[in-house]
């Protein structure tokens, strides 16, 4: 729990920053709550909860039935009247049995109800392929949510933003979505003590180049600094955009880029038509960046198919470093 | 609110247990309900409503005598035939007609209408149009109560014709595995838009569904208001006491079509005419009468109050302002 | 139901026309039913199944509960054994109770048992806003589905469409999803009799233009044509291109139109962020035509807000024939 | 199937009802069932299978006693805890362990893995990623047997967690109020991942909740294959005379893990021990052998035959081939 960089800075595991995102809430703010299924002695699916129960107490730590669309209705009722909670989906995937209660109701409340309401729910979705789990719990469908006026929805790629984007969540008034990435759970990175707040609708340029502009979001960060990495080496200078949130996305951080570059890529884990590429190619295609354009916007995102089995073709169907970095390297050199 | 009454009080229930202002009171709400429904009926009409609208015309005994003990902390969630719940729980009719004629003085500024009324500060969180939406809230809202200490209930009306939806069983069972202080009222007015119960549900009574979640489940004569207010009774008290939720079907009729664009197909004059000749509001001035809380005189004066309440309802409505088109994507979100 | 045009062509309105497909359809094949709330007698919420009842009898015209999750996935377990089903969402709103059903199961079966199994469902949709339903009955949603490999998804503009389509998706061994806009059930045109199939996947150029490309869909071509004869006057010649099917998009009718035009503009009901426009304005900027771009790419949708109740709020959130041709005439101009 | 036993016979149902052919071949299965997961969970553990898996170790009568009296015609509707289902049902192992293996020549062609495991010649429907997905899934296999006239029935399991999901509400309701051929099959293993059932769902027995379809609802001892067949074979008799659904519970308990993940810190050591004490193959066995059906060394023969099965069926996944991975987007429609 406290390992620490050569440089002598704490480091955590993407799911440890987030449990204690959590902790701390619920030590400073009585009304905070966490909701999910076996999110108690089990510790959650992915074990992000682990331990919070002996902490907090059933009361606060509520293993709920399964029932996805009641549950996440319940959160944003208890929302509604008082408390904070945070639901958390087991899957991404089972969201769809709740984009009632968290479209219809939690998203429209505060317009419906002409700016009378609140409704200050989190909901954390562990999305993404890459654990041999099939279709039915693989998939990216942030970009529906995307969609959604009233919503708030966040990527975070890292520790360090995992923890502070679900700090910012909870402070927020409005309904906030959490898109973790499964196979990012185990991975460290510094955390800083305490709290403090990533800001909601910004994202970070990570790496900074003068070719090209990957915009990526979540675990397609770290593939795309990779393929970054390697393209450095043919002097090709990519420059690597967290997009962090993809509702509010972070128009001005992007158009910087594009303006600067020429060129631009969007690589998503979702499935590439109408996914979170297509909002930001089309964002930048009529924005004022759109002059600077040297090449077409490219996308990478998902095959179109549901995700396989087969861990071959699952690979297959999602961006990997390598298609990124032959994309990119195409991109450069201006063959598309 | 209830007094000590003797055992040996043979009077109804209501006459029994509350005191004549009271009563009298009720009794206003009820004309205020039907007088304003046919005002909105009446300025729909004439064009000054758009959209549509459910009315709840002939079930106002279940909405008044539901609402008899509850305070401005208890909280209700409401259905989109919701016009009755709202005035029930003390809403101004006046902020009503603003939001039916789109106004920026409504209780939604204009941006809900009808099937989203609501009244945060008497503890209405509002109708919905999403049949069943309300259920998992009004349980979230119980959850709230608990968890913060407060001896508030909720109450949750519900139609027929939601009992089907799987919202009502997520809730229902929730509610029970967590003794939640929440009452189910479900307004069984024989009818799910066209549907009739009877081919749409695979039990006779709703409340016989109680026993799927262990919770005690109660059949009564909707039209009357004091077999209404003592069923609910008992479900508050139990809830207050900490010993969970309730359900409460209160069998009813509605007198005007599902919406305004029904035909009626579904269902004989014949049978409509019947159950106008059980008029709860009649029935219940009548009661007042016989037990001699009010004489006639006094009976129509109350009715007069409600229909000059109407009218001046309708007078601000009409003079209040629109909201500013500019103001289109206000209250989507928080405001900083 | 049998008017004909000056030209001695049959015209029906695009409910009839719908209702027509339906009829053929079950005259045709014994194993295509009927599924929806209130579609029998009632003849659904927007008249659409008026009198098929009677025709074909309540065994294959059935009313549901209100159970959206559970109707559509009766209709997925049907379709998967032997039956057509074409179940009607009462408004496309409700479809969010069934994304479960839709997007987890009737999309991917086909798929995840290695093309053993097929789900031919149809689903039918009534969108759109324009009718005062406010928040939760006026939403356009078809974006989402565009996001999911598996399903087709089209939006007929017209009474002829309408029916062909229908036909075509009955046809079709998959999953379709028809929305159909409620502004629309009563517009008028010719119609072919009998059986005829529209293609799914092909977009139509409804009237040819140099200046500019308008791509639209639904109820947004006849404002599109309209704003397209208004500029037309000025000398601004616009070419507008029915979009009819969103999954799959037909790049090849709007890549030759923008190659042609260099200029392009999409125009659709739903919310602008992560709405149809992206994907097309993305599937242009990444294409060849690229390089044919005089102007940067618009993109008309709903304003980022929940639709409103009051109507002019509510006509302020969508394009209009005026905001189209303003748009169009800035692009034209390449005042953007 | 089902022989005129005199009334007198005291013997358990199994033994009276079925030949001995019978019962020696559902023996047969229950040893293929217990001997394909030993054999899944070792391959998993050697990496030749990835992502998870769940299995019904504990579990066989209830999916043997439940498909004994199942023709190919009649379908079932599975879950995440399938495989005994499949193997009940009829399918072959080999193809089974090579749809974990990943490969082309598994049922689902690699694509679908465990959780999506299939065999629609025998009926087999699918397994579900999704808890409860199969409930609806299960109505509409049976309203098309009633719509074509066909007398076949349709067997759909579940768990204890997906009882209080909507769709279990929605789907019973239908399958009740349109009196379908379909038994509802609850396997309550006690616990939904970590949640005993008695922390999620409000009555003591799932059956309990039959009351409220106004179906028959029966609980008995899951392990006991002669209970289980007995009360199936109710349900199904009841199913083709048209007479409607019915819930079965089969009370039982899985000796593994929830999955693969799973750490057992919701139950204790002496709970499984207790319930290994009732291996319900072991149980089944004695009964044979009590009643001559076959002797030890016949039983020993029918065990060493599974496990011979299973070996060749290893050894076929093995060598079968993978799927080509430019075939990722294969089967996602059909193919023309
Ligand atoms: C999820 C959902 N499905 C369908 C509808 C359309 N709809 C509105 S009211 C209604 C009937 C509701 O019946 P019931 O619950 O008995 O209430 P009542 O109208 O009789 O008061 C229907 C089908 C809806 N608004 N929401
Ligand atoms: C809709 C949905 N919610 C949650 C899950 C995760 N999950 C998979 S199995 C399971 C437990 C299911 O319990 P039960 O129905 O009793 O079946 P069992 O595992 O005991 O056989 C859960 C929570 C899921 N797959 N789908
Ligand atoms: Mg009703
Ligand atoms: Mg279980």
């Amino acid at each position: 729990m406290n390992a620490m960089t050569e440089t002598g800075l704490r480091v955590l595991s993407y799911s440890e920053a987030i449990r204690e995102a959590m902790a701390i809430a619920m030590e400073n703010d009585p009304t905070v709550i966490l909701m999910g299924e076996d999110i108690g002695v089990y510790g959650g699916a992915f074990q992000v909860t682990l331990d919070l129960v002996d902490r907090f107490g059933p009361d606060r730590v509520m293993d709920t039935p399964i029932s996805e669309l009641g549950g996440a209705g319940v959160a944003v009722g208890a929302a509604l009247t008082g408390l904070k909670p945070i639901y958390e989906f087991q899957f991404s995937d089972f969201a769809m049995l709740a984009m009632e209660q968290i479209v219809n109701q939690a998203a429209k409340l505060r317009y419906m109800l002409g700016g009378e309401a609140s409704v200050p729910v989190v909901f954390r979705l562990p999305a993404g392929s890459g654990t041999g789990a099939a279709a039915q719990h693989s998939q990216s469908i942030e970009a529906w949510f995307g969609h959604v006026p009233g919503l708030k929805v966040l990527q975070p790629a890292t520790p360090e933003d995992a923890k502070g984007m679900l700090l910012s969540a909870l402070a927020d008034p409005d309904p906030v979505m959490i898109f973790e990435h499964k196979l990012l759970y185990k991975m460290k990175g510094h955390v800083p003590e305490g709290s403090y707040l990533t800001p909601i609708g910004k994202a970070l340029v990570r790496r900074s180049g003068t070719d090209l502009t990957i915009v990526a979001g979540s675990i397609m960060v770290h593939r795309a600094l990779e393929a970054a990495e390697r393209l450095a080496a043919e002097g090709i200078s990519a420059e690597v955009i967290d997009l962090r949130s993809i509702r509010p996305i972070d128009a001005e951080t992007i158009l910087a880029s594009v303006r600067k570059t020429g060129r631009l890529m969007v690589v998503y884990e979702g499935v590439k038509a109408f996914g979170v590429g297509a909002e930001i190619s089309a964002m930048v295609a009529e924005s004022d960046a759109f002059d600077h354009l040297d090449a077409p916007i490219l996308r990478l995102g998902a095959a179109d198919a549901p995700v396989p089995y087969n861990p071959d073709l699952e690979r297959a169907a999602v961006p990997q470093v390598e298609t990124i970095e032959a994309a990119a390297r195409r991109l450069a050199r201006r063959e598309v | 609110m209830t007094s000590d009454a003797p055992a040996t009080d043979n009077r109804p229930f209501a006459i029994r247990t509350y005191a004549p202002a009271q009563l009298r009171e009720a009794l206003r709400r009820m004309y205020l309900i039907r007088r304003f429904e046919e005002g909105a009926e009446d300025s729909y009409m004439r064009g000054l409503i758009h959209g549509t609208m459910h009315l709840s015309i002939g079930q106002e005994a279940s909405a008044m005598a539901t609402c008899m003990e509850l305070t401005d902390a208890d909280k209700i969630t409401s259905t989109h035939r919701g016009h009755g719940h709202c005035i029930a729980k003390g809403a101004d009719v006046g902020r009503m007609f603003a939001e039916f004629f789109g106004k920026e003085t409504g209780y939604c500024h204009g941006r809900g209408g009808s099937m989203h009324i609501a009244d945060v500060r008497t503890g209405n969180l509002g109708a919905n149009g999403i049949v069943g939406g309300g259920l998992p809230i009004a349980v979230g809202a119980a959850l709230t109560a608990k968890r913060l200490g407060r001896d508030d209930v909720t109450v949750c009306f519900f139609g027929d014709g939601a009992n089907n939806e799987g919202a009502f069983h997520e809730a229902l069972n929730m509610a029970s595995v967590w003794k939640l202080p929440v009452i189910f009222v479900c307004e069984n007015n024989g009818y799910g838009m066209s549907t009739a119960v009877t081919r749409s549900t695979a039990v006779r009574h709703i409340a016989d569904r109680a026993s799927a979640y262990s919770m005690p489940g109660i059949t009564v004569d909707g039209n009357d208001f004091s077999a209404v207010a003592e069923a609910v009774h008992a479900a508050i008290v139990r809830a207050r006491a900490g010993d969970g939720p309730s359900l409460v079907e209160n069998v009813t009729y509605r007198w005007r079509g599902h919406s305004k664009s029904d035909r009626n197909r579904y269902r004989t004059k014949e049978e409509i005419e019947e159950w106008m000749t059980r008029d709860p509001i009649a029935r219940f001035r009548s009661e007042l009468i016989a037990h001699g809380i009010l004489d006639e005189a006094a009976a129509d004066a109350v009715a007069a109050e409600a229909m000059a309440e109407v009218e001046a309802g309708i007078a601000f409505a009409k003079s209040s302002p629109a909201p500013a088109i500019g103001d289109v994507t206000r209250y989507v979100y928080a405001e900083n």
